[in-house]
C-alpha cells in the first residue's frame, strides 16, 4: 500500500471519531450545567468557566422536579426484551421458513413474502397509530405493558426477518437436509442444527430489534396514558418551555447504557469475522 | 427389501428434473449414477431422500409406498459433494448426532461412532470442530457419520469431487473397502466421472437429460453404450460421434478417408448412421493421411487430450504419454477401424467392437 | 409430501399473520378514513366521496414536502453511504484502535433519535450553541443553522448524518468481511494498486450489500420527522418540511384524521413506487458494474 | 424450544407485571377520618426535596391542608395529565404527592411536552377511553374540550379561593354559562424591557441624537421596533452583546400568540364589537384586513433586531434571551420576567413590565377603513387549566384535588418558584409586597402588579380563539407568518391565503358550531360574558 491511503485513512477515522464524540462531549458537559452556565454564553470547561453541579444526575434518579427515570428504565427494559425476544422468535421461524421451503400464497412467491415483511417499515407512523389505539382499546390494551410490547413487535418483526433470511440463506441448506435425514423433524433440524450456528445473525438481529425498540417514543407515547412510562417518553417529558438541557442530557447518556453493551457484543462478532452473512 | 423406483417424474420451472424413472436398487449392491451435470442425479437422491417431491410417480421400500413417509422416517444416509458436517459440533459429536437422534443408548452411539471414525482414520481428531479439520477430514468425518448409522439406504451425491486430484484417488480406493460392508443397505452413489462409476458400482446407471438412459454392469455399459448419449458419458474424454455411411466395403466418415468396414461391422445395410470414435481409437502423427489442426491440447495425467478441427468437425483424440504439439499444429489423423461403434441415426447402437478391443 | 408441507406452514404462519393481523386493520382504516370528514369536531366514519384527495391535488405544502424529503432523504442516504463505505474500509483492515473505533462508531445508531435531535438543537442554537461559538473562534460569522433554508439543509442532513451513518457502515463492514480473498490476491498479483482494486474488486463485489444497504436506509430516511420537528418545525416557512412531518401536523396536532388518512395513502403509493423504481435501477446500476469486472 | 419458553416465561412475566401494575380506580365516595395536617399548620415545601425555605399559613377552608387530610381516599387512584416539567408539571407532581400523603389516594402524573399534548388529550377523549380523571391543558382549548368536561359543582365554586379568581379569567373558565375548567393560573401578554439600558444615559443621549426622540419603555409598536433598532448592537453593564427584541417565531411553538400580541392594537376596535378573528355574523374571516397585514410587517421588519437564531426562537429560547440578558426587551407570559428576577439571575431588578404596546391607529372592520386614533388592546392569552373529566369515576377525589392544587398556601409557595410557571389570577396576588418579599425591588414588583391588575380593567380585551378546532386555525396562521418572515410570501399574501384555509377550516368543522362558539369569545370581548 502506498502511504497517501493509508493517511487518508487515519484522517477519516480521526475526523470522524471527533464528529461522533462531539454531541456526547456536549452532553457530557452539558449534564454537569446549570440554568446559569446555558444562558448567556457558551462554556465548555467545567471549574474554569462554569461551576458544575451534580443537579441534573440527581434529578433523574428521583430528584426534585418530579422526574424519576428509574421507572421508566424498568418499563422500557421490560418491553424491549420482550418485544425483541418475540420477533426473533417469531422472525427467525418465518426466515427459516422463507429461506428453505417455497412459498405461494396466491400470486406471492418468497420473494414478494419477504418484501411484504420489509415494506411494513415503509408505513408512516403517523398511518398506524390512530388504528392501533383502537386496536388496543378493544381489549382493554392501551396503556399497559402488553399493549406496547404487541405493538413492538409488529414494528420489529420486519428487522428481525429482514436480517435473518440473508443469514439463514448463507448458512447451507445440506446442514439442516442432513439433519432431517438423520431423523430431526424440520422443527428439529432448525433448533439443532441451525439455532446453534445462528448466534451472530441472532446478535445482529437482536440489535436491530432493541435500538429500534428502546428508541420508540412515537408508539409508546400515544398508546400509553399514565400508567406506562418508557425512558424516552419520560426524557421527553423533561422538554417544558424552559428546556432543561441538563437534565435532558443527563437523561440522553442514560438512555444509551443498555445498547451500548449490544454494541460491544456485535463488534465481537464482527472481530471474529464470523458476522458473514448476517446483516447483507 | 428392494428400493424400487417407479416412473419418477418431476418438473421444475417447466424443465424436466427427472423424466419417467423407473429403477430398481437391490440392497448389499453399490449402485453408481453416472451422468453429466444436470442429468438428474442429484434430483433422483432427493428424491430418494424424501427432500423433494415428485409430480408423478413412487418410491416403495419392499413394496410400500414412501411417498408420504418425511424424510426423518426414512432412515436414510446421505454424504454431500460439500464437506456437510455441524459446524457447532466436534467429529466425534457429529458422528453420534444421528445415532442419538435413532435413540441409541449413549454408550453404544459412542463405541458406534468411534468405531466409524476409526475406520476412516481420524481417531485422532475425533475431538476437532469441522472447522478445524481440512476438506479431506471434513469429508471423512461426513462418511463415518453416514456408515456408522446403518441406516437401510444410503446415499453418496458425488462425495469427491469437490477433493483434489491426489486425494480423491485415495478416497475412492478406500471407499471400495469400506462398501464391502455395507450387508443389508442400498447404495447409491453419483459421479460425474466414468472411471469412478465403472470401478466402484456393481451396477451403473447412465442417467441423460433426467431420463435413465442405460442400466447394466460396468462391462455392459462402457462396451456395449445403448445409444450415442451413453456412449459419450462413459468415456473420458467423450466419444467422437460422426454422421457417415455405410458404402459396400467401406465407411465414410465426414473429414475422413474411406476406411475399411471392419467385421463386425458386416451385416448392415448400407445406408446413412452415426459413427462412434472412441478418442483412443485415433491417433495422430507426421505422416500420410488427412490432415486436421489442433485447436486444443489437454494433458491429464499421463495422458494428453487432443483437440482438432478436421475440416469442420471437432474431434478428441486420447494419446498416451506427453505429446509435444501445440495449438494451430497441422498432424495427419488416423483411425483404427476395428474399434468403431455404429449408431442408427437416432442414436441407438447397432454394433459395437468385440470385446477385449477397447 | 403432507408432513413437510405442515411445518412448512408451521414456520411462516405465526409470524406472517402476526403481522398481517396486526397491519390490516390499520391499512384498511386508513383507506376508509381516506374518504371520510374525520376531524376533531366530527370524530365519525362518514362519506365524503373524494372531497379529502381533490383537496390534496390543490395542496402545494404536501407536494413540496416531498420534493424536500427527495433532497433530504436522497442527499443524506448518499452521503451515509460514501461515509459509512469509507470508514467500513477504514477499520476493515488492520488499524490501531480498531475494535474501540468501532464501538465508537456503532453508538449514534443506539441513541434515541427525539432525544438527540434535542442535544443537536442545543449545539445548532445559534447563540448559545457550541457550533456558532467554535466557528467564531476562527473567525466565521454566525451561521443561521436553523432559520435559514440552506444552512437548515445542512444541519437537519448533518444530524442524520450522524446518526445514521454507523447503520451504513456495520452493513457494508460485515460485508466486507465475507468476502473471499482469492480475488484480492489475484489483483495483487496482477499489481493492481489500491484504487484500482477497490474499483475493480472490492466495489463490484459488494454491490449486493449495497443495494440492500440502501434501500433500507432509503425506507427509514424517508420517514424523517422528529429531527425536523425538534430543529426547525419545519422553518423557515415551510422550507424544511417533509411527508412525514406534514403528515404529523395534519393528522395529529390538527387532528384531521380523515384528510391526513388521504395524504397518507397516497404518500405510501408514491413511496411504494418510487422505492420499486429506486431499487431497479440500483440493482440495474450495480450489476454493470459487476459485469465491469 | 429453549427459546420459544425463554419467550414465554418473558411474555407470560410480563403480563403478570402488567397486571399487578394496572391498580383498578374504587369509587370515590369521600369517607371522613381524622385530619393529620393541625388547622393554620405552616406549610413548606422543604421536605419534598431542593424547594425553597419558606413556610406558609395553611388558610383555612374546604380546600385548605387541614381539611383535605381529614379525607380518605385510600383505595382510589387518580390518573392525571399535565405538561412537562418544571412548567406546570412538577407543581403538579408536588402536589399530587402531598394530595397523596394526606388523602391516601393514589395519583399517577404523567408530563407531556406542550407540543404532543393536545392529541395525548383529544385522542382518548374521543375514543371514550377513559383515559384521565384529571387534566391540565392550555385554556384555549375550551372549545374542543368542553363536551367531554365535567362542569364544576357548586360547592368548589362557593369556595373563597374561587370567588377571589379575577373575572377575567372566570369568564376564561366558563362555556355556555358553566363554569367547566377549574382556574389554577392566569395568563396575559405583556411588555418586558431591561430598565437599565433604557435608562442609561449614554444610550438616552445617543437615541435621542439619532431619533429626536426619548428613549422610554415603548408605548407603539413603530417605538418599540425603533428602541429595538437603536439598542440591537449596544453593549450591556458587562459588556455583553445585547439585541433588540426576543420574540417566539419558531413556526410550531408559540408565534400565533405572539402575533396576536402584535396584532390586537392594530386590529381589535374598541367600538367594533362584532369580533376580532372573524365578523361574528357572516363568519368571514378577518385574518387579512389591512390591521393584521400591517401587524404581520412590523413582525417581519424586526427580525433585524432579533438575537442570532432569533426567527426560530421557540417560547424556551425567548425566556432564555431575555432572562439572561441577551435581549432588551420582549413580550408574552410571565416566564421571561420571573426567569429574569430569579435571585441568581445577572439582570435581576433591572427590569420592568407595561402594558403591550399600542398603535396610532386601529382599523375598523365595521367602516372598513383606519382610523387614527391612539389603540391599545388586553390580550388575555391562554394559560394553564384544569379540569375534570366527564368520563371520570372518581370525581369527587378529581375536584379534591385541584381545590387542593390551588388552595391559598399551595399558590402563595407555586408563585414564587418561577419555573413552576404559575401567575398570579387572583385578586389577592396583586400586591407588590408579597413580590418585594421575594426580594424584588419596589420598582420592579409595582411594574409587575401594576400592569397584571391595569389588563383587567382594560375594556378592550382580546382572547384567544375559543372554537372547537382551535389548534388548526393556529397552525394555519402560524404557518402564513413563518412564511411571510421567510420572504416567501408577502403579508398580505400570506394572511389571504391563512383567511382561505380558515374559511375551509370552518366548513370541515362544521359552520354553525364554530359560529355558536365564536359568538362565546366575541361576547367575553365585549365584556358580556
Amino acid at each position: 500500500m502506498s502511504r497517501w491511503p493509508r493517511r487518508a485513512q487515519y484522517l477519516l477515522l480521526i475526523v470522524w471519531a471527533v464528529f461522533t464524540a462531539m454531541p456526547f462531549l456536549w452532553a457530557i458537559t452539558t449534564s454537569f450545567k446549570d440554568v446559569n452556565a446555558v444562558q448567556g454564553h457558551v462554556t465548555y470547561v467545567p471549574w474554569l468557566e462554569f461551576e458544575p453541579t451534580l443537579e441534573a444526575w440527581r434529578q433523574i434518579f428521583g430528584g426534585a422536579g418530579g422526574v424519576n427515570l428509574v421507572g421508566p428504565f424498568v418499563n422500557s427494559l421490560i418491553i424491549t426484551v420482550c418485544a425483541s425476544a418475540i420477533a426473533i422468535v417469531l422472525g427467525a421461524l418465518a426466515a427459516y421458513g422463507l429461506s428453505r421451503f417455497r412459498y405461494r400464497i396466491g400470486p406471492a412467491k418468497n420473494k414478494d413474502i419477504v418484501f411484504f415483511f420489509v415494506s411494513q417499515r415503509i408505513m408512516p407512523p403517523v398511518v398506524l397509530v390512530i388504528p392501533f389505539f383502537f386496536l388496543l382499546q378493544m381489549p382493554g390494551l392501551l396503556d399497559t405493558r402488553l399493549g406496547l410490547i404487541i405493538v413492538t413487535v409488529a414494528l420489529l418483526l420486519p428487522i428481525a426477518v429482514w436480517v435473518m433470511v440473508d443469514f439463514f440463506d448463507n448458512i447451507p441448506r445440506e446442514i439442516d437436509e442432513m439433519a432431517m435425514l438423520e431423523g430431526c423433524t424440520p422443527m428439529q433440524a432448525f433448533l439443532r442444527a441451525i439455532v446453534p450456528n445462528s448466534a451472530p445473525g441472532l446478535t445482529v438481529a437482536a440489535m436491530f430489534c432493541a435500538v429500534f425498540g428502546w428508541n420508540d417514543f412515537f408508539f409508546a407515547f400515544r398508546l400509553t396514558f399514565t400508567q406506562v412510562q418508557t425512558l424516552p417518553q419520560a426524557v421527553v417529558a423533561l422538554n417544558s418551555s424552559i428546556p432543561p438541557w441538563w437534565t435532558l442530557s443527563a437523561a440522553a447518556l442514560f438512555g444509551i447504557i443498555p445498547l451500548l453493551v449490544l454494541a460491544v457484543l456485535v463488534e465481537r462478532y464482527l472481530s471474529k469475522g464470523n458476522l458473514a452473512g448476517a446483516v447483507r | 427389501m428392494s428400493v424400487v423406483a417407479q416412473s419418477l417424474t418431476s418438473w421444475v420451472d417447466g424443465e424436466a428434473h427427472l423424466d419417467d424413472v423407473t429403477l430398481t436398487l437391490e440392497p448389499g449392491r453399490i449402485h453408481t449414477v453416472l451422468g453429466r451435470t444436470g442429468a438428474g442425479k442429484t434430483s433422483l437422491l432427493r428424491v430418494l431422500a424424501g427432500l423433494s417431491d415428485v409430480d408423478s410417480g413412487d418410491v416403495l421400500l419392499d413394496g410400500r409406498s414412501l411417498r408420504e413417509v418425511p424424510p426423518w422416517r426414512r432412515e436414510t444416509a446421505m454424504v454431500y459433494q460439500q464437506f456437510i458436517n455441524y459446524p457447532h459440533l466436534t467429529a466425534l459429536e457429529n458422528v453420534m448426532f444421528p445415532l442419538r437422534r435413532a435413540k441409541v443408548p449413549a454408550a453404544e452411539a459412542q463405541r458406534r461412532a468411534k468405531e466409524a471414525l476409526e475406520q476412516v482414520g481420524l481417531t485422532h481428531l475425533s475431538d476437532r470442530r469441522p472447522g478445524a479439520l481440512s476438506g479431506g477430514q471434513q469429508q471423512r468425518v461426513a462418511i463415518a457419520r453416514a456408515l456408522a448409522r446403518r441406516a437401510r439406504i444410503l446415499l453418496l451425491d458425488e462425495p469427491l469431487v469437490n477433493l483434489d486430484f491426489k486425494l480423491r484417488e485415495q478416497l475412492r480406493e478406500e471407499l471400495r473397502g469400506l462398501f464391502s460392508g455395507v450387508g443389508e443397505t442400498v447404495v447409491v452413489y453419483t459421479t460425474t466421472e466414468p472411471a469412478e462409476a465403472l470401478m466402484l458400482g456393481d451396477e451403473v446407471i447412465v442417467m441423460h437429460e433426467g431420463r435413465v438412459a442405460q442400466v447394466g454392469s460396468p462391462a455392459v455399459i462402457f462396451e456395449t453404450p445403448a445409444t450415442t448419449a451413453v456412449a459419450r458419458v462413459v468415456n473420458d474424454p467423450p466419444m467422437n460421434v460422426i454422421p457417415g455411411t455405410l458404402q459396400g466395403e467401406h465407411v465414410a466418415v465426414r473429414g475422413l478417408d474411406l476406411l475399411p468396414r471392419a467385421s463386425h461391422l458386416a451385416g448392415f445395410a448400407d445406408g446413412p448412421y452415426l459413427v462412434g470414435i472412441p478418442a483412443p481409437s485415433l491417433t495422430f502423427g507426421t505422416g500420410p493421411g488427412v490432415l486436421a489442426t489442433i485447436t486444443f491440447v489437454e494433458i491429464s495425467g499421463s495422458e494428453t487430450f487432443v483437440h482438432v478441427d478436421l475440416q469442420g468437425t471437432e474431434l478428441v483424440v486420447r494419446a498416451e504419454g506427453i505429446h509435444d504439439v501445440s495449438t494451430g499444429d497441422r498432424v495427419s489423423m488416423t483411425v483404427d477401424p476395428s474399434r468403431l461403434f455404429l449408431f442408427t441415426e437416432d442414436g441407438t447402437l447397432a454394433a459395437a467392437p468385440p470385446h477385449g478391443r477397447s | 409430501m403432507t408432513a413437510l408441507r405442515r411445518y412448512k406452514v408451521l414456520f411462516l404462519a405465526p409470524g406472517l399473520l402476526t403481522l398481517f393481523l396486526i397491519i390490516i386493520f390499520p391499512l384498511l382504516f386508513t383507506v376508509r378514513v381516506a374518504f371520510s370528514s374525520w376531524n376533531v369536531a366530527s370524530p365519525q366514519m362518514d362519506w365524503n366521496a373524494g372531497a379529502n384527495f381533490v383537496r390534496m391535488v390543490h395542496d402545494g405544502r404536501f407536494w413540496s414536502s416531498v420534493l424536500h424529503l427527495v433532497v433530504l432523504a436522497g442527499g443524506t442516504v448518499l452521503v451515509e453511504y460514501v461515509i459509512g463505505f469509507a470508514l467500513a474500509l477504514a477499520v476493515w483492515r488492520e488499524v490501531r484502535g480498531r475494535r474501540l473505533l468501532r464501538v465508537l462508531f456503532l453508538v449514534p445508531m443506539m441513541t434515541t433519535p427525539v432525544v438527540m435531535a434535542a442535544v443537536w438543537q442545543m449545539m445548532f442554537h445559534e447563540s448559545l450553541g457550541p457550533v456558532n461559538d467554535l466557528l467564531g473562534r476562527i473567525g466565521i460569522a454566525p451561521v443561521p443553522w436553523l432559520t435559514s433554508p440552506g444552512p437548515a439543509y445542512v444541519a437537519l442532513m448533518t444530524v442524520e448524518i450522524w446518526q445514521w451513518t454507523p447503520f451504513m457502515m456495520l452493513l457494508m463492514l460485515a460485508g466486507l468481511l465475507s468476502l473471499p480473498r482469492e480475488p484480492f490476491m489475484a489483483a495483487a498479483i496482477d499489481g493492481a494498486g489500491p484504487l484500482r482494486t477497490f474499483r475493480r474488486v472490492t466495489f463490484p463485489l459488494l454491490a449486493p450489500v449495497s443495494v440492500t444497504a440502501l434501500i433500507i436506509r432509503l425506507i427509514e430516511a424517508s420517514k424523517m420527522s422528529d429531527t425536523v420537528y425538534v430543529l426547525t418545525s419545519g422553518g423557515p416557512g415551510s422550507a424544511t418540511e417533509t411527508p412525514g412531518y406534514y403528515l404529523y401536523i395534519r393528522g395529529l396536532k390538527e387532528q384531521q384524521t380523515g384528510y391526513a388518512g388521504s395524504l397518507s395513502l397516497t404518500y405510501l403509493v408514491l413511496m411504494i413506487v418510487a422505492l420499486t423504481i429506486i431499487s431497479a435501477l440500483l440493482v440495474r446500476a450495480f450489476r454493470s458494474q459487476e459485469e465491469l469486472r | 424450544m429453549k427459546r420459544n419458553l425463554t419467550a414465554t416465561v418473558l411474555l407470560v412475566g410480563s403480563l403478570v407485571l402488567t397486571t399487578a401494575c394496572s391498580g383498578t380506580g374504587g369509587s370515590s365516595a369521600a369517607k371522613e377520618k381524622e385530619a393529620t395536617f393541625p388547622a393554620g399548620g405552616d406549610v413548606s415545601y422543604s421536605k419534598y426535596g431542593d424547594y425553597p425555605q419558606t413556610t406558609t399559613k395553611d388558610v383555612e377552608g374546604p380546600c385548605s391542608w387541614h381539611a383535605t387530610s381529614a379525607k380518605d381516599y385510600s383505595g382510589v387512584t387518580l390518573k392525571v395529565i399535565s405538561h412537562a416539567v418544571p412548567v406546570l408539571g412538577e407543581p403538579t407532581v408536588l402536589h399530587a404527592k402531598q394530595f397523596s400523603e394526606l388523602t391516601g389516594a393514589k395519583v399517577d402524573v404523567v408530563n407531556v411536552p406542550f407540543g404532543e399534548l393536545y392529541q395525548k388529550l383529544i385522542t382518548p377523549l374521543q375514543a371514550g377511553q377513559p383515559a384521565y380523571d384529571v387534566m391540565f391543558y392550555p385554556s384555549l382549548w375550551i372549545g374542543d374540550m368542553a363536551p367531554y368536561l365535567e362542569p364544576v359543582p357548586q360547592q368548589y365554586l362557593d369556595t373563597a379561593g374561587m370567588k377571589d379568581v379575577t373575572k377575567a379569567f372566570m369568564d376564561v373558565a366558563t362555556w355556555d354559562g358553566k363554569v367547566v375548567q377549574y382556574p389554577v393560573d392566569g395568563d396575559r401578554h405583556y411588555l418586558k424591557v431591561r430598565t437599565d439600558l433604557l435608562t442609561d444615559p449614554k444610550n438616552m443621549a445617543d437615541y435621542k441624537a439619532e431619533t429626536g426622540d426619548d428613549l422610554r419603555v415603548p408605548t407603539t409598536w413603530s417605538e418599540y421596533q425603533q428602541v429595538a433598532e437603536f439598542l440591537t448592537g449596544r453593549k450591556g453593564a458587562q459588556g455583553e452583546a445585547v439585541f433588540g427584541s426576543a420574540e417566539v417565531t419558531k413556526r410550531d411553538d408559540l408565534t400565533f400568540s405572539a402575533f396576536i400580541s402584535r396584532a390586537a392594537a392594530y386590529a381589535k376596535h374598541p367600538d367594533a364589537k362584532g369580533g376580532f378573528f372573524f365578523d361574528a355574523e357572516t363568519m368571514e374571516p378577518l385574518i387579512n384586513t389591512p390591521g393584521w397585514v400591517k401587524a404581520l410587517d412590523d413582525f417581519v421588519a424586526i427580525a433585524p433586531s432579533l438575537p442570532p437564531g432569533g426567527t426560530n426562537f421557540g417560547l424556551g429560547d425567548e425566556i432564555l434571551s431575555f432572562g439572561g440578558g441577551q435581549a432588551a426587551m420582549s413580550y408574552s407570559w410571565d416566564d421571561a420576567f420571573i426567569q429574569a428576577q430569579q435571585p441568581d439571575s445577572p439582570i435581576r431588578n433591572e427590569v420592568a413590565a407595561a402594558q403591550l404596546p399600542g398603535t396610532d391607529e386601529v382599523w375598523n372592520p365595521e367602516t372598513g377603513q383606519w382610523d387614527k386614533q391612539p389603540n391599545q388592546a388586553a390580550y388575555f392569552t391562554w394559560g394553564w387549566t384544569s379540569a375534570v373529566a366527564g368520563s371520570s369515576k372518581n370525581t369527587e377525589a378529581a375536584f379534591d384535588f385541584l381545590c387542593f392544587f390551588s388552595n391559598e398556601a399551595n399558590t402563595a409557595l407555586d408563585l414564587q418558584i418561577g419555573r413552576f410557571g404559575i401567575n398570579p389570577y387572583r385578586n389577592a396576588h396583586f400586591d407588590a409586597a408579597f413580590w418585594e418579599e421575594q426580594g424584588w425591588s419596589a420598582e420592579a414588583a409595582t411594574s409587575y402588579v401594576e400592569t397584571l391588575a391595569d389588563m383587567e380593567t382594560n375594556p378592550n380585551r382580546v382572547f384567544d380563539l375559543r372554537v372547537p378546532g382551535v389548534n388548526q386555525y393556529m397552525s394555519s396562521l402560524a404557518t402564513g407568518v413563518a412564511a411571510a418572515m421567510a420572504g416567501q410570501k408577502s403579508s398580505q399574501e400570506a394572511l389571504d391565503g391563512v383567511a382561505q384555509e380558515w374559511k375551509a377550516i370552518t366548513e370541515q368543522v362544521g359552520k354553525d358550531e364554530v359560529q355558536a362558539a365564536y359568538r362565546n369569545v366575541v361576547k367575553l370581548e365585549n365584556g358580556e360574558g
